[in-house]
């Protein structure tokens, strides 16, 4: 079921030059590249699709992800040609926009508990970098000079990575031995250097941290900020806001949280909500209703720390969240939660893998005990499932993080669970040999990684 | 079925809810959340649900409140005509409804496609490498200056790049550098362009990289590159050549003017018009190839022998690496670089070279209409222009953006006195109603 | 590339133009015609070719030519809000670019599709078996009544249908009745359900088929089909129901009324308002089964003994049996029936129903509103309506019909002093505005 | 790889009389479907797809069924909700729709070299019947009792059951050893008797009845009319016209010669073209030009034969019917014709297979000889192509009727021609197991017609 490179299918090599209207001087003198008809880019394409995986493939339990169903009328809002303008239009030349931004604004800081919102960050680790980088602006105004944030071990990857983008110190926290905040440690780790904690709750092993409060209280008490890492909202929806909890600053997954589609790997979007004394160092420029009648108005933060995307981020993602959102409204919203949860303790008690820690919520990490999680995972492959994350966070060993969300319905749980069972329990031929019912056999990833061949020029003569 | 006050893309009938709490053991739903009470919520956010319908209708009624203006923006984002072949194949939701490619057997079809859009980016930039997509052009150009610190760190922390910048695009960069510990500092522009003398006399030890822009955020085309790249050359900095996809494919080879790495704009393909929604390019030499940001796709073989497709080098990126990794970001722009990498397949070398041509014919024939009208002075600049020129008026320019706007014409007003138009085969045909309404309003 | 000049859509080159030609043997490909010079054509047709792009701003222009009119249209063609999904689904390409499944062996998704379909139908209809298309109602209709010829033409030649019956489907008919020497005669209606009685009077041996509907084409929903069927029965007479796919998700079985083939509308589901264009259905009894029109999916096994669909009974058709198959029909309406299976699966039976119940609540609330009105009067008959229902009104209806299009709706004038006016979900949330209108003109 | 039905995946009865209005008497107690969510529903239909062979797929060279590529463009036009009005609307209030249909008749009589056309008829067969309904008015309208319409051997199926349809006895004529047309047979077949003769041109295996004039001449002077059965126009466009060929009346497949696509089987679109001499029986109404610049108005013929629809016809595929006519242009059109018969005598002259008859236009029928074409065709699918038309025409002994239509490149013709060779060559075994690359084995078609289950209801218990 190889399908050849479109370069492999014939390219062309045009003489630029010939026609240009520029000097030649000024420009290259041939461009090669592919050529296909339009009939043979329908079926490249095509026959590309099915060799991938998706959502509307089957389960894809993810952990930490969030893969649920992408709603298809949301991508007819998002294709109304009346919303495609340019994001230089005048203020009163752009009211339908400006007042979709708005609208997703208010809602989004309604279900995070937050005063102020913006929508430019273009996906989850923009919207980290932008929340970091408005405590550092919050804190350099008020003459503070902190150097640290402070990360839990089990945090995902992009939190220590923003936090060193944005010029910090990373203090790694180990986790407590009930797979949450050690409060203890918390104390020693925080001080005068913290700028902030960063913080995921539920946490990326699906556990509520229930000592929240007081560790806000110890996080503010040394005068640094709370950072809610928006990946697990989902299973927060109507039962708890991250204001509520002493957050002070949080992204939006809202390519997890709120359906939009993953697009294999991208676009998402990381709106950032914050607290009141944060809203001055947002980006630039925010949207708010202009005076009585007149609708609504472009405005630059009093202490702005400027920009974090070109433009105003990833529209058409923003759109599409917005549908979906009202789509469920508060009773979809909260059963969207419930039934996340349900989906994940359900299919907890169906396999045959141990689960250390809980109660956990929309996620939990089974571990594979003594086979090699990453084989578990290509043996699940060929029951025609998507395996979850594997090995990761690492406090689980073999970790196999598994996020059924709530689009899975009993009988295709019931299906995961077998899968999960049957390579669990697998020989080990069995899973050195998987996956062999898939579009590729096993993939020699070191071999990648060791002769790095990224482009079909660097295949030539192969 | 009982999902009516439920979301609607969950399945549970309530039977089927009841037995599942029943094998996990618990009474309700709500036992199964560990919230503290003090902590957890009992509000309502005041979101009533609509129907699929409803909402249709209610954000068309929205969007309809844009003015219906003929658009002649550029400035960094870019609308041509997206052949509907795209969307179709792009819509699929084999590509639309799946995530990053983690488990590579299951996901050849869009690494390959990755992998291909990679290629076309290493065609037309000359270097070795092309990451997968960065989220738009700022963005990149942040990236490239992480790079430069990190590889150019030994030389200095400045970064030069041209006075005539977009200023979004310049506050985003001052954000990557603020983390980075570099200092952003400008190059005086003469007659739109690069000044080389006086970059020359400013260059130095102290500069880690040296950013130009060809086309210029006003249109102009950069004419002396290799002279940049040997200045950069010189002194141990990194030299970072921003540019567009479409100008690609006619400009000199990046490589050939010595450009270290390629940031830019690749929405301008693909993508329709969006608000500003991009897909930032990332291409450099093998020299940094662990140091490239973002995810790499690279050819392997499987276990049968065949060539085979795997997201590769991940030992750079955030998730592995943590806070020693090569940038911050996981989530990309993959979708939007699947729609460039369409849109290029279906024009072809020759659809793309002719987009670019028309590019630069367009925006001469356009200004030396707007340079015929009394009031009004056209390109600024004495240089070669891809798609875009800046216009003089004599009248303010807010002034005559407004009025233009009340004949239906959007363009850019960029100073006291100056407004830049840019013209592609989407306005290509409203021109006489363009140059009728300057002449209406000057 | 050198297709400028020729179809975009065939991939060669000049090169491989010559190469083939080469292979083949010619000179050009003019050298492959075998056109006498008496009958070639060397004139031009005068169609230039236009972009993608122009074509799609020329028709959306020729389009926009229709008024903007809220429709309370029906009579056989029906709009319902068709979710986002089912368009997403029907319109993938494995669907909407494949034809008949004569190789079931990689057709299994179509053929599977439509067999689901045909049991969504034997499940609406009580029937045995269904087919998976007929062009429309009005087809469907005419092809009864050849199968009536076929199965009772013993006892005789004339098809009787009800007086209030939708001109064209009536035209339709008599076209197929032409060619089987059936003879079309009506029997009367009362208060807009079928004269029973007078309809007794008229049996005899000379009747092949006696056809009713339910809903008719006024919206009444018939009240003594089951006496219908008995008639029909008595007299060896085909006894066929015309209906609609929503309406009969809750009328009293066909096959309880002892139907012998329903037909009717399916296009109601899945299809949006399309200028007529429908899906026929054709359903009946086991009895007839060798004598169905059109194409029938069937379950069976594959090699390896797991379930396979595949069309069957092809004996019947016209590809194997020409002049004495049971249809001409080949091509038929595939995809539209792929698209209401999908709508039908979205609403469930619960959303199907609910659909069913408001067509009837919405039709009876709106003609009691229009009751109120002095100069009209609603629904003219006192039966239960689905849908739609006649009213009458003092002044000549198509002044009437003229004024409220005047004011931005459309009914139907059906009759000197009678219009009929349609609500569905689509413009049930415009019943104030068509009362306010009527208000208006009356 | 099978995908459960439907209602295997779950049920739900619901009690229609506990919500209607309406009375017990009229309604049934309740209903029985299959109830999957949105996100079911998806994988459902996804999943099928992925099962199914389509033009976007690979090569699909079904002869006389002329599959070629969809431009996708054509749905965008099709899906314009301007154009989504009622049939009944007034003549004023539906301009637009009316001057698409103007411009798409006025197009369709161009390329026909007719006079008169309309766009009423559903799909091919509809055409065709609508053709001979009109034929049949028009010897009436004359006083002329004909009984008989002649049609080659060769003839599509359809061509006999419509002229049966309409009421006529079919005659039969042989083809003449040269595969075509036999002059003195033809001459011995019509007569006073004789309505029509129907003559596909290019016929079924692709070669052009050369004595078309002297053809037209027999059967004018008969007293008959000529039909053109449009299923092979695609070889002639630009090359030659029907009506100056001697035809009196034609139908166009314009899911065949114009791309719009076959959707699994329909719809399609016959529209119907006339001598002026016919016109006045076309079906009603017709649309024309109103006096000068009012518009477009729709009419009824003087003895029309009345409807072949309940309404306009298929609309949707009438509109991407005039956009693929639009995008092609007179060059484009003629250079389909050419490319499509260039294709047709590559593929010819690079497989294995005998092909009698020629010189053949766009489709040629090969012989599979002593092997059976079906098997053959069964073969090909694990190949990666699709099969042609088999032992069909007759002929051809086990005739392989393959139309590979303009699309295809030389490489995807050579990779069409080795499937060919392959299988041509394979051994006895490997054809009777064949195919076994495909999603199902060989299915059982004599089971499935003896024991037939044509419903869910019907597999109840198994």
């Amino acid at each position: 079921v190889r399908e050849p490179l479109l370069s492999e299918k014939g390219q062309e090599t045009v003489d630029v030059r010939e026609e240009s209207p520029l000097p030649d001087d000024l420009t290259r003198e041939e461009l090669t590249l592919p050529n296909p008809s339009e009939p043979e880019t329908a079926r490249h394409y095509t026959r590309l699709s099915q060799m991938n995986w998706a959502i509307d493939s089957g389960p894809y339990p993810l952990g930490s992800c969030t893969m649920k169903y992408n709603p298809k009328f949301t991508e007819d809002v998002a294709a109304d040609t009346n919303a495609a303008i340019h994001p230089d239009r005048s203020e009163r030349s752009a009211q339908g926009n400006l007042e979709l931004q708005h609208r997703l604004q208010e809602v989004l800081a309604e279900i995070g508990g937050m005063d102020a919102v913006t929508l430019q960050p273009p996906a989850g680790a923009a919207g980290e970098l932008t929340g970091i980088l408005v405590a550092k602006a919050y804190h350099e105004h008020h003459g503070n000079d902190r150097s640290e944030v402070v990360i839990p071990a089990s945090a995902h990857g992009t939190n220590f990575a923003t936090a060193a983008t944005a010029g910090y110190d990373v203090v790694e926290l180990p986790s407590g031995e009930d797979g949450r905040v050690d409060l203890e440690a918390l104390e020693a780790a925080v001080g005068d250097d913290t700028a902030a904690l960063m913080l995921t709750n539920p946490n990326t092993v699906g556990l509520f941290e229930r000592d929240i409060t007081e560790i806000a209280d110890i996080v503010h008490d040394a005068g640094g900020l709370l950072y809610y890492d928006g990946a697990n909202l989902n299973a927060l929806l109507g039962r708890g806001r991250p204001g509520d909890m002493g957050f002070d600053v949080m992204h939006y997954n809202v390519h997890k949280t709120f359906a939009t589609p993953h697009g294999g790997g991208g676009p998402g979007a990381g709106p950032v909500g914050v607290v009141d004394e944060l809203a001055p160092f947002l980006p630039t420029p925010r949207v708010r209703e202009a005076d009585e009648g007149s609708g609504y108005e472009r405005f630059e933060p009093d202490h702005t720390i400027g920009k974090v995307h070109g433009f105003a981020g990833n529209w058409l993602v923003s759109i599409k969240a917005y549908a979906y959102i009202a789509r469920l409204g508060d009773e979809g919203l909260a059963d969207a939660a419930a039934k996340a949860v349900l989906n994940a303790n359900y299919l907890a008690e169906r396999i045959d893998l141990d689960v250390p820690f809980g109660p956990f919520h929309h996620e939990f990490a089974a571990t594979a005990g003594d086979r090699d999680a990453a084989d578990v995972a290509k043996r699940m492959l060929d029951f025609g499932v998507h395996p979850p994350t594997t090995k990761w966070p690492e406090m689980v060993p073999e970790a196999m993080l598994t996020e059924p969300t709530e689009i899975e319905g009993q009988s295709s749980l019931d299906d995961l669970a077998e899968a999960f069972n049957l390579a669990y329990a697998d020989t080990d031929e069995a899973l050195d040999a998987a996956p062999n019912r898939t579009a590729a056999g096993r993939i020699d990833q070191v071999g990648a990684a060791r002769n790095p061949r990224l482009s079909w020029q660097a295949l030539d003569g192969e | 079925m009982s999902r009516a006050n439920g979301t609607p893309y969950a399945p549970h009938t309530d039977d089927e809810t009841a037995a599942m709490l029943a094998e996990i053991g618990v009474d309700d739903e709500e036992a199964l959340f560990d919230i503290p009470e003090a902590v957890s919520f009992d509000g309502d956010f005041g979101i009533d649900a609509r129907t699929e319908r409803g909402i249709r209708d209610e954000c068309a009624r929205i969007f309809a409140r844009n003015d219906d203006l003929t658009e002649f923006l550029g400035r960094g984002h870019y609308g041509h005509y997206v052949p509907s072949v795209v969307d179709h194949l792009a819509d699929r939701a084999e590509f639309l409804t799946s995530y990053t490619q983690y488990q590579p057997e299951v996901s050849q079809g869009f690494l390959q496609a990755l992998f291909e859009y990679q290629s076309m980016l290493v065609e037309l930039t000359g270097l070795d490498v092309a990451n997968c997509s960065m989220y738009d052009a700022a963005t990149a150009l942040g990236e490239a200056a992480t790079l430069a610190d990190r590889v150019r760190s030994t030389s200095g922390d400045t970064v030069l790049v041209p006075e005539q910048l977009r200023e979004g695009k310049r506050a985003v960069l001052e954000n990557y550098c603020d983390g980075a510990d570099l200092a952003v500092e400008t190059y005086p522009m003469a007659d739109g362009t690069a000044d080389v003398d006086a970059l020359a006399d400013r260059a130095g030890d102290d500069v880690a990289m040296v950013y130009a822009e060809s086309p210029t955020v006003r249109g102009c085309i950069e004419e002396r590159l290799a002279a940049i790249g040997d200045l950069a050359d010189e002194t141990d900095a990194l030299f970072v050549l921003g540019s567009d996809v479409v100008a690609l494919s006619v400009l000199e080879s990046p490589a050939a003017v010595g450009a270290d790495v390629v940031v830019g704009e690749a929405g301008s393909l693909g993508l329709p018009t969006a608000y500003g929604m991009g897909l930032g390019i990332f291409a450099c030499s093998d020299e940094f190839l662990r140091q490239v940001p973002g995810r790499l796709v690279g050819a392997s073989e499987d276990a049968n022998g065949d060539r085979a497709y795997t997201l590769t080098l991940q030992t750079r990126e955030q998730h592995i690496r943590k806070e020693r990794a090569t940038s911050n970001i996981c989530t990309n722009q993959a979708w939007v670089a699947l729609r460039a990498a369409i849109h290029a397949a279906t024009l072809g070398p020759d659809g793309l070279v002719d987009l670019a041509n028309d590019s630069v014919r367009e925006a001469e024939a356009l200004a030396s209409r707007i340079d015929e009208l009394s009031g009004a002075a056209a390109p600024v600049h004495d240089r070669h222009h891809f798609r875009e020129f800046a216009v003089r008026v004599d009248q303010p320019a807010e002034a005559i953006a407004a009025d233009l706007e009340g004949e239906g014409f959007a363009v850019h007003a960029i100073d006291d006195h100056l407004l830049q138009v840019c013209v592609t085969d989407l306005n290509a045909g409203e021109t006489d109603g363009l140059v009728a309404a300057f002449e209406e309003v000057l």
